[in-house]
């Protein structure tokens, strides 16, 4: 009986301790989140299932998988494992992957509604009211969401222009003839 | 020349040199072709902007394309002529792909014209830099960084004249220095007016005795040192001269003008004394010309532009025993693929290669950490490791490894038993790397841009709340007071399909304003508080959430006719 | 002090806890990818570690031994471990934000950290006097992070190998722990 | 989770606890009884059985009382909970099982923190009502188990040639004579019963694991390349980012 | 399109094979000198290993799809087959060989995806497993021949190793039964048992199983092993520091017990000319893809394992502690390489200070 | 506020936890207790034959300090077996502490007439397959003392065949062998000279089981 008093009194005292402790040490905020959403490339495209990288982020703080974010590909994958010491995995919808694009509007379709300058979450589009809009290509990440609510659809996605040319990795442990002066 | 105190640099190599070949002759004009190529990127930075159209009739040193803004240089006419085409055209390049050029049909009088000499005394310093810049000089080092942008206003403390020239087979400075030694040290003398260092230095690597002694020669009576360093690849790259001239390192991140150095090749001296002395532009070079297959190796004046093909065929070349093709040295040089490619103001050597002269395969084994690299990396690198990272995509840690700080020199991937083409490893996560940075800064921008935005729908939600209240207590109060509630609180209401006409309006040029002035922005996020972006967090929550779905059905009705359970009513909204 | 030091090389190295013991292998291969985390692990490890080493002799020959209830000493020493690690996360989340940064992920861990546990349990089945039970401590901590450490740096290199596809990640890990374990035998008898 | 469960979500618990989410082999938890008991079929069985029943019961438990607990004493008290229960187990084995308890020695009161016990009452039974938290103890712990199984007799086998020895330790004196004796090496492979050989044989275990794995899926892209999409959403405890 | 090549365009060429080859011919002294001592036995250890561990590899490559003929070109399974054999007793079962060879390729190899890719020395990785797993066959060691009573010819040592006794039916006991009737354990073996049996060095020492100054026969063994790392070093395969940094951890710990008390302690030529240590010191430990790669660390690499041998043979369970330190180390490796960086250009942390003009 | 409601549930889950683990253990104690009495049983019965013995001999025994003998510094438990009341054995626990890598814990019984009726390893660390074969799972060497005594064979052949006594090493390995044999010898010694005093100091049993 004595034990089970003093585990009780000992129970008790830890008790209050950590109580106090959660009062007394409370914290808000996780930069964790912060980290996360530094590597996220921020397109805010949602294709991740959250509405813009940061939820997503918080997300992530929170145990959801790191491979949702098609526009940070396989590289931002694996900075996020590094971040998180976890191991990396192959993104969770690889089609959805695609080389970056910009959207464009074909100006003389363009009604001039304005419904695709309110979905663009980065202020890439602009114009005004029954006037023209055009896509400042500068400032476009590609997100594809002022496509759905145009209207007439008249919203394309082209090509971004193609980076320059750089060093390929080398072939891994083949023998690689060097093409000789014909 | 004097003994000078030498503080040597980590690694090197000792190689097989072979300069032998070339130098057995004075340097030889190359005549005209009947075609120039000239790539409008021929030094590091932006492309020239030509200036000229087909068809236009040009005549020998006219501006052909003229710098563009920030690092660029210009180009000219080698020769009178008339503009054939202005295009793609393939270039001494690594990637081997075609690149803008200017092509020139050459007269067939058309011959080089001697320029008269211009004594530089007359002109100032001012006008001194402004030839210089005209004249399209780019370092001939090889980097090939507009000369006249090293020209720093402040004064420097060194002036170094880079004559190593530490690679095998090139031997282009060597003949310049034997042979025209008193121009060189004009032009050195012209870059020590405009920079006015306290001390000036002319580098030679020991092997080239001739050079040392025609160079300390034309020295005499100057202020320039001349000083012999030990033969050691790659004694002449430009932060191991300065470690082994001046006992210090360049700082990761800065630049040799930052410790007061200044540093130039030769061939760039002698290019400035020849843009100042006889007002001729960058229109021709020296270029070593050399290899197993080549009858008559030797160093040629060639006027830039003119096409390999056209270059081998008055050298000589044993076709049969042609492998490869190199312009510049073995171990820098870049692999020809085309032989229509010109020669540019950066080609200082062209290896037309025998049987077993080059590689002709690699055989890549892994790594087996040997350290050989290790010990020849100049850069006190650790070869191997940069390798394993980036073979293993590691970039950032190849980053964290000071992959920065490789200067490409190959020394590694010669030594290497495992014949592992490294110096590619570190082209290719040097690009990555670039790339990543890029599209780090891209995204900063994009999250600025939408924090912006997101305070902005914010701020708007507030004050039409706001309003919305002090309309509802101004509406008993005056007419004139209600009205101008109803006004205000619409031209505050942005967001829903609840258009009202004046509502746009608002919305287009509050974008409008926003897309120029991201600072305006950040001003207004920062000063409102985080709540009531949450707050809306939700409403924009849902909003995006069902054009994303909505932007799926659309791709999935294009890709596949099969639809996944969705809101009938959604599909009906959008056909 | 002889006898503590020796105590000391025997635990640390000798009858190591992770390669010998097996204690604390789930952090061992869950936080050994990196060295920089592992380092982290390893600090906070260390000093809850030793900290609860401390505490559990003291519950067990304060409270345990007097009162005749030594079939309570799991769950009082386990109690004392979370209660040590909560509130240790706590007040560290508070007055050392950039501390917790770096350990902040780790401490829940360490509360499932058998190593922890283990310590605590047979130091009070060592009969361990208190200094020697921090020694213990202390010493099963050290064991602990530095095979954390040499792990991690061995894996950060094969984690850039060629391994064969069934056994990269996990498997080729643990073989390379085995391998790890099989030199450790070479501190077999060591200062018998 | 809001629906009720169906058929086949009672059979994706059983398949994660039992194979694509194996505590064992594939979120490496437990890993300490796993290789320290594993020297013997038997010996591997009875903790794992031992580690099952702990599971199972402080998955329901925690699941019980999951609605009133602060966060702040929240793994106290999960510890609380399960380290009775071992307690309680402890005895029982001390009482029923004596030499069994011996040997397992420090391993029954670790089973307090092998982390596959908090690591399910933290990320399911804690969010779950008392049946699937139930089943899903029983089905990680009965993947547990079966790995101790696994590994203790392959261990066994390669270490001193037979199988089974000392069952009657677990069973009862009737099953003394269940050992099954395939060879008997003059100088047996000794190290499979160190500890090595515990970290090898896990690691070659896993390795088999992925290899079926990787071996059913090329298989399977080969027949059915469309199928692989929907396969996807088979993630743990699906997360609704739609505040709700 | 065309293949981009990256310079430099000249190279040394591909010369891992050669490197390898090199290995082998410097290990030839040794290998002489042991099997002048110790008999053929040796001899047939090198040999199956080599073959065994040339299948193990073939097998493995060929499982992975890889080009077998193309990679065991790389010479690297025999240098390991030819160190673990080395490492052997001389007259070990057959299976001793197989499976530690097999062992040591396949796992402490293969898994690892092969050449340069192991972090741990493969052959020791075998020699362990080996020591661990059968040490009643690994730890009988036959007395040099000339002080067995009768030496096994080239025929017997076949029938001994693949059969189990000698053609005339004696057992490898029989053999082991050196001068007076009984056991043969390596002087190393004898050191550490006799002195832990409380006897004086003077007196140990004076058995036969010692020679001049160290264990007789192993003393030239190691000088012969000392010569062919003499040749690794002057080719250039090795570099200086580890062989170095080994003999002179070793050598120093030796030094400073022998002077405190040398009574109880063996002299440091004692340790330099036992057991493995030349083979260790110049041909185990330099193996390039599992030690330090960083010069500074190498010698550290190399100090570690002399010391810690020292320590495990004076007072560990292992007499000559060679492949568990070499191990223990291959396990520090990249730790060591981490903080013996050398310092790249252009990261001084303090400012240059500038020679003035 | 928060602090009380922590601390009064953590309390009152201890509560709960701590009664439920008491109710377990009161109702198993007596069946513990009966086991470790039998486990010791079992133990002594492999040395010592239970049909030599009639009285509770793990309630009979003096406790003795001799570091020469038993090869430890703490105190030693000596289990007295009687017959009738009239002495039937004594049973030892001694270490040897020259192993090859460390202690071997052993249990021996002695009869009154010196002769051993049974020794045990009951804990060692010598080198699997070498050193270990002293256990009498591997190997029944250590049975082979079973009623031999110090005159038989003679004092100066207690030792292993290699260093001129009696008894077999193990192939490869001597020192183990060694080991337990010159212990075996120690105690046997002992036994000689204080047989008489052992027998009738008072009961006195400490803590420990061997
Ligand atoms: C991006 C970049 C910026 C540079 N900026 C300057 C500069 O501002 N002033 C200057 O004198 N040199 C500048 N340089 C030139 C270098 O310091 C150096 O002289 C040139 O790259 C040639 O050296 P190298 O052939 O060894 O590479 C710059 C070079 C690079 C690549
Ligand atoms: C590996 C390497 C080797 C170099 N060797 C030489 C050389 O031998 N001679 C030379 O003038 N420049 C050489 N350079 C270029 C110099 O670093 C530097 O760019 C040049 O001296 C600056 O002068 P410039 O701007 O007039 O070209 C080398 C560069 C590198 C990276
Ligand atoms: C790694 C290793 C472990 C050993 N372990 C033991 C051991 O546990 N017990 C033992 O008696 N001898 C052991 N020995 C053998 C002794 O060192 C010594 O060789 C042997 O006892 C001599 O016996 P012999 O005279 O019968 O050959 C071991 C030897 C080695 C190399
Ligand atoms: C100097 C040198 C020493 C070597 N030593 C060993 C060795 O001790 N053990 C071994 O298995 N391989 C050795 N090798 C061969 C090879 O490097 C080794 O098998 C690699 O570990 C295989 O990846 C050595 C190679 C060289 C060049
Ligand atoms: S998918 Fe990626 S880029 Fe798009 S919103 Fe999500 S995190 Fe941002
Ligand atoms: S313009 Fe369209 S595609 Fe581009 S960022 Fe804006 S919404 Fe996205
Ligand atoms: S030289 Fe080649 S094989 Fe040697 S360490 Fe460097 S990269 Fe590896
Ligand atoms: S190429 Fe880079 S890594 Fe290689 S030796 Fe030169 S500087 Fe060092
Ligand atoms: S069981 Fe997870 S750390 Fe021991």
């Amino acid at each position: 009986m004595s034990g089970l008093l003093a585990l009780v009194i000992l129970g008790t005292v830890f008790g209050a301790v950590l109580g106090y402790a959660a009062v007394r040490y409370r914290v808000e905020g996780n930069p964790l989140v912060e980290q996360i959403n530094a590597i996220l490339p921020q397109t805010q495209c949602a294709q991740c299932g959250y509405p813009g990288c940061k939820p997503y982020a918080e997300a992530i703080a929170n145990g959801d998988a790191i491979n949702k974010c098609p526009p940070g590909g396989d590289a931002g994958v694996k900075a996020l494992a590094q971040l998180l010491g976890k191991d990396v995995v192959p993104l969770a919808d690889a089609s959805a992957v695609k080389p970056k694009r910009l959207a464009f509007i074909r100006e003389d379709e363009c009604i001039g509604c304005t419904k695709c300058i309110q979905a663009c979450p980065v202020d890439a589009i602009v114009g005004a009211p029954k006037l023209m809009h055009t896509v400042i290509a500068a400032e476009c990440t590609g997100c594809e969401l002022c496509l759905p609510p145009c209207p007439v659809d008249c919203i394309d996605l082209i090509p971004a222009p193609a980076p320059a040319w750089q060093w390929p990795k080398p072939a891994d442990a083949v023998r690689i003839p060097i093409r000789l002066v014909q | 020349m004097m003994a000078r105190q030498l503080f040597g640099f980590p690694g090197g190599l000792v190689l097989d040199d072979r300069k032998d070949r070339a130098l057995h002759a004075p340097i030889a004009p190359v005549p005209l072709p009947p075609l120039l190529v000239l790539p409008l990127k021929q030094h590091l930075g932006a492309p020239a902007v030509p200036v000229v159209q087909e068809g236009q009739r040009v005549h020998f040193g006219q501006l052909l394309a003229r710098a563009a803004d920030g690092i660029s240089a210009s180009v000219h006419a080698p020769a009178d002529g008339e503009i054939s085409f202005i295009g793609l055209h393939p270039v001494p390049d690594d990637s081997g792909l075609a690149q803008p050029c200017i092509g020139l049909c050459t007269d067939e009088t058309s011959a080089y014209e001697e320029e008269e000499f211009v004594d530089d005394i007359s002109l100032t310093d001012a006008d001194l830099r402004e030839r210089i810049a005209q004249a399209g000089i780019v370092g001939l080092g090889g980097a090939g960084f507009p000369s006249a942008q090293k020209l720093t206003d402040t004064p420097v403390k060194w002036l170094i004249i880079n004559g190593a020239e530490c690679e095998p087979y090139i031997s282009c400075d060597e003949a310049l220095m034997r042979e025209r030694a008193s121009a060189i040290i004009e032009g050195a003398q012209i870059l020590a007016r405009l920079l006015r260092p306290q001390q000036v230095l002319f580098a030679i690597e020991d092997n080239k005795p001739e050079a040392i002694k025609a160079i300390a020669d034309a020295c005499d009576e100057t202020a320039i040192e001349v000083v012999v360093i030990p033969t050691k690849y790659p004694s002449g790259a430009q932060k191991q001269l300065i470690q082994n001239l001046l006992g210090f390192e360049i700082p990761r991140g800065k630049h040799s003008v930052d410790l007061g150095v200044v540093m130039y090749n030769v061939g760039t001296c002698h290019a400035i004394a020849r843009a100042i002395a006889h007002s001729e532009p960058l229109v021709r070079r020296i270029v070593t010309i050399t290899g197993d297959a080549v009858e008559r190796p030797g160093n040629y004046e060639v006027a830039i532009g003119t096409p390999i093909e056209f270059l081998l065929q008055h050298v000589g070349v044993k076709t049969t025993q042609l492998r490869r093709l190199i312009m510049g040295g073995p171990i820098m040089g870049i692999a020809l693929s085309d032989h229509t490619a010109p020669i540019s103001k950066l080609s200082n050597c062209l290896i037309a290669a025998g049987p077993g002269e080059l590689d002709e395969s690699l055989n890549p084994r892994p790594c087996i950490r040997c350290g050989d690299c290790v010990e020849v990396c100049p850069a006190s690198l650790l070869p191997q490791e940069l390798h394993w990272h980036i073979r293993a995509e590691q970039y950032a840690r190849a980053e964290a490894l000071d992959l920065r700080a490789c200067i490409e020199c190959g020394a590694c991937a010669y030594v290497c038993p495992s014949q592992i083409p490294l110096v590619q490893y570190y082209r290719h996560g040097k690009a990555v790397l670039a790339e990543q940075a890029a599209a780090r800064a891209a995204a900063d921008h994009a999250k600025a841009r939408f924090d912006a935005r997101e305070a902005r729908l914010a701020q708007a939600r507030t004050r039409r709340q706001q309003r919305k209240t002090a309309q509802a207590a101004a509406m008993g109060a005056s007419p004139i007071g209600a009205v101008d509630a109803t006004v205000a609180s619409a031209l505050a209401s942005n967001t829903g399909a609840a258009t009202t006409p004046s509502e746009p309006i608002t919305t287009a040029s509050e974008t409008d304003a926003n897309a120029n002035n991201i600072s305006t922005n950040n001003r207004i996020n920062n000063s409102s508080t985080d709540k009531p972006v949450i707050a809306q967090h939700n409403d924009r929550l849902a909003d995006v959430l069902a054009a994303a779905r909505r932007a799926k059905e659309k791709k999935q009705q294009t890709a596949s006719p099969t639809v996944t359970g969705t809101d009938p009513s959604d599909e009906n909204a959008k056909p | 002090m002889t006898d503590l030091l020796l105590l000391f090389v025997a635990t640390a190295l000798v009858n190591n806890v992770v390669l010998v013991k097996f204690l604390g292998l789930c952090p061992f291969m869950g936080v050994s990818n990196q060295q920089d985390t592992a380092l982290s692990m390893a600090a906070a490890t260390s000093f809850v570690l030793t900290l609860a080493s401390g505490l559990s002799y003291l519950v067990n020959s304060w409270i345990l031994i007097p009162l005749e209830i030594g079939y309570l000493r799991t769950l009082s020493f386990i109690l004392v471990i979370a209660v040590v690690v909560q509130f240790t996360e706590m007040m560290m989340a508070k007055t050392s934000p950039l501390l917790h940064r770096l350990l902040g992920i780790y401490l829940p861990l360490i509360t499932t950290n058998c190593a922890v546990l283990g310590v605590a349990l047979l130091n009070t089945q060592a009969a361990h006097s208190f200094v020697e039970s921090l020694v213990f401590g202390f010493a099963a901590a050290v064991g602990f992070s530095l095979v954390l450490f040499l792990f991690a740096g061995i894996r950060e290199r094969i984690n850039v190998a060629d391994v064969p596809a069934p056994f990269r990640g996990a498997a080729i890990g643990l073989i390379t722990a085995g391998l790890m374990s099989l030199a450790f035998m070479g501190f077999a008898g060591l200062f018998k | 989770m809001t629906h009720a469960p169906t058929e086949s979500w009672w059979s994706e618990r059983w398949r994660t606890g039992l194979w694509t989410g194996n505590p064992a082999l594939v979120q490496l938890l437990g890993l300490c009884p796993l290789l320290a008991i594993s020297n013997s079929a038997i010996n591997g069985l009875g903790l794992g059985l031992a580690t099952l029943l702990v599971l199972t019961a402080s998955n329901t438990l925690v699941s019980l009382v999951r609605q009133w607990i602060p966060t702040a004493i929240r793994i106290p008290v999960y510890v609380l909970l399960i380290g009775s229960l071992v307690t309680c187990i402890e005895l029982l084995m001390h009482a029923y099982t004596f030499t069994l308890y011996q040997t397992l020695g420090i391993f029954i009161p670790l089973i307090v923190t092998n982390c596959v016990i908090i690591g399910r009452a933290e990320s399911f039974a804690a969010r779950q009502p008392v049946l699937p938290a139930l089943v899903d103890g029983l089905a990680h712990g009965a993947g547990f188990a079966a790995v101790l199984f696994v590994l203790g007799s392959v261990r066994e086998l390669l270490g001193s040639g037979h199988w089974l020895h000392g069952a009657e330790q677990l069973f009862g004196p009737a099953a003394a004579n269940w050992s099954v004796s395939v060879a008997n090496p003059e100088q047996p492979l000794l190290l499979a019963l160190l500890p090595p050989g515990a970290f090898l044989a896990l690691g070659g275990l896993i390795a088999a694991k992925n290899a079926i794995d990787q071996r059913r899926q090329t298989r399977h892209a080969a027949a059915a390349p469309a199928a692989l999409a929907t396969q996807e959403q088979a993630s743990d405890t699906p997360i609704d980012p739609r505040p709700t | 399109m065309t293949l981009a090549i990256s310079s430099p365009h000249r190279t040394r060429g591909e010369r891992v094979g050669s490197v390898m080859r090199m290995v082998l011919y410097g290990t030839v002294p040794g290998m002489a000198a042991l099997m002048a001592f110790f008999g053929w036995g040796t001899m047939i250890q090198v040999w199956s290993c080599i073959w065994f561990c040339l299948a193990g590899e073939a097998l493995v490559l060929a499982l992975r799809g890889r080009d077998p003929l193309r990679e065991l070109q790389d010479w690297s399974a025999v240098v390991t087959g030819v160190l673990l054999g080395l490492c052997l007793p001389p007259y070990a079962p057959w299976w001793i060989a197989v499976s530690g060879s097999l062992f040591a390729i396949i796992v402490g190899k293969q898994l690892y995806g092969g050449l340069g890719m192991n972090p741990f020395n493969p052959a020791m990785v075998g020699y362990v497993f080996l020591l661990i797993s059968f040490p009643v066959s690994m730890t009988a060691w036959t007395p040099p021949m000339t002080l067995a009573a009768n030496p096994p010819g080239l025929f017997d040592s076949f029938f001994l190793i693949f059969a189990g006794e000698t053609w005339d039916g004696r057992s490898l006991q029989a053999l082991r039964a050196g001068l007076d009737g009984f056991t043969m354990a390596t002087p190393l073996d004898h050191l550490r048992t006799d002195i832990a049996n409380g006897q004086m060095i003077s007196e140990v020492l004076s058995q036969p199983v010692f020679g001049a100054f160290a264990g007789y026969g192993w003393e030239w063994v190691n000088l012969a092993f000392l010569l062919g790392g003499g040749l690794l070093l002057q080719q250039k395969i090795i570099s200086w520091q580890i062989p170095t940094g080994v003999l002179g951890g070793l050598a120093g710990s030796a030094v400073i017990f022998y002077v405190w008390n040398p009574d109880a302690f063996a002299s440091p030529v004692f340790h330099l000319f036992s057991g493995g240590t030349m083979l260790a010191a110049f041909f185990i430990a330099t193996d390039p893809v599992s030690a330090c790669t960083t010069p500074r660390g190498r010698l550290w690499y190399g100090l570690g394992i002399g010391v810690l041998v020292y320590l495990i043979r004076t007072f560990g369970g292992y007499p000559d502690a060679f492949a568990f330190a070499i191990l223990l180390f291959n396990l520090a490796a990249p730790s060591i390489d981490r903080y013996t960086r050398p310092r790249a250009y252009g990261t001084l942390t303090e400012r240059p200070q500038e020679p003035a003009p | 506020m928060s602090m009380a409601r922590h601390a009064a549930m953590l309390g009152g889950f201890t509560l709960v936890c701590t009664a439920a683990i008491v109710l377990v253990q009161t109702l198993t104690a007596p069946r513990i207790q009966a086991e470790q009495d039998a486990a010791f049983g079992r133990l002594l019965a492999e040395v010592l034959p239970l049909s030599a013995y009639n009285n509770t001999i793990a309630r009979d025994c003096t406790v003795v300090e001799d570091a020469d003998t038993f090869g430890r510094s703490s105190a030693v438990t000596v289990y007295r077996a009687r017959r009738d009341g009239a002495p039937a054995a004594l049973v030892f626990s001694a270490t040897a502490p020259d192993g090859y890598s460390g202690d071997i814990d052993l249990l021996i019984a002695i009869y009154p007439d010196q002769r051993i009726a049974g020794v045990r390893v009951t804990a060692h660390k010598e080198t699997p397959g070498l050193g270990d074969k002293i256990e009498r799972r591997k190997d029944d060497w250590i049975d082979q003392f079973r009623g031999l005594s110090l005159s038989q064979p003679a004092e100066e052949k207690w030792t292993v065949r290699k260093d001129g006594g009696e008894f077999d090493g193990f192939t490869g390995a001597t020192i183990t062998p060694r080991a337990v044999i010159h212990a075996l010898r120690r105690v046997q010694q002992y036994h000689l000279a204080q047989r008489d005093a052992l027998y009738a100091a008072g009961n006195h049993c400490a803590e420990a089981t061997p």
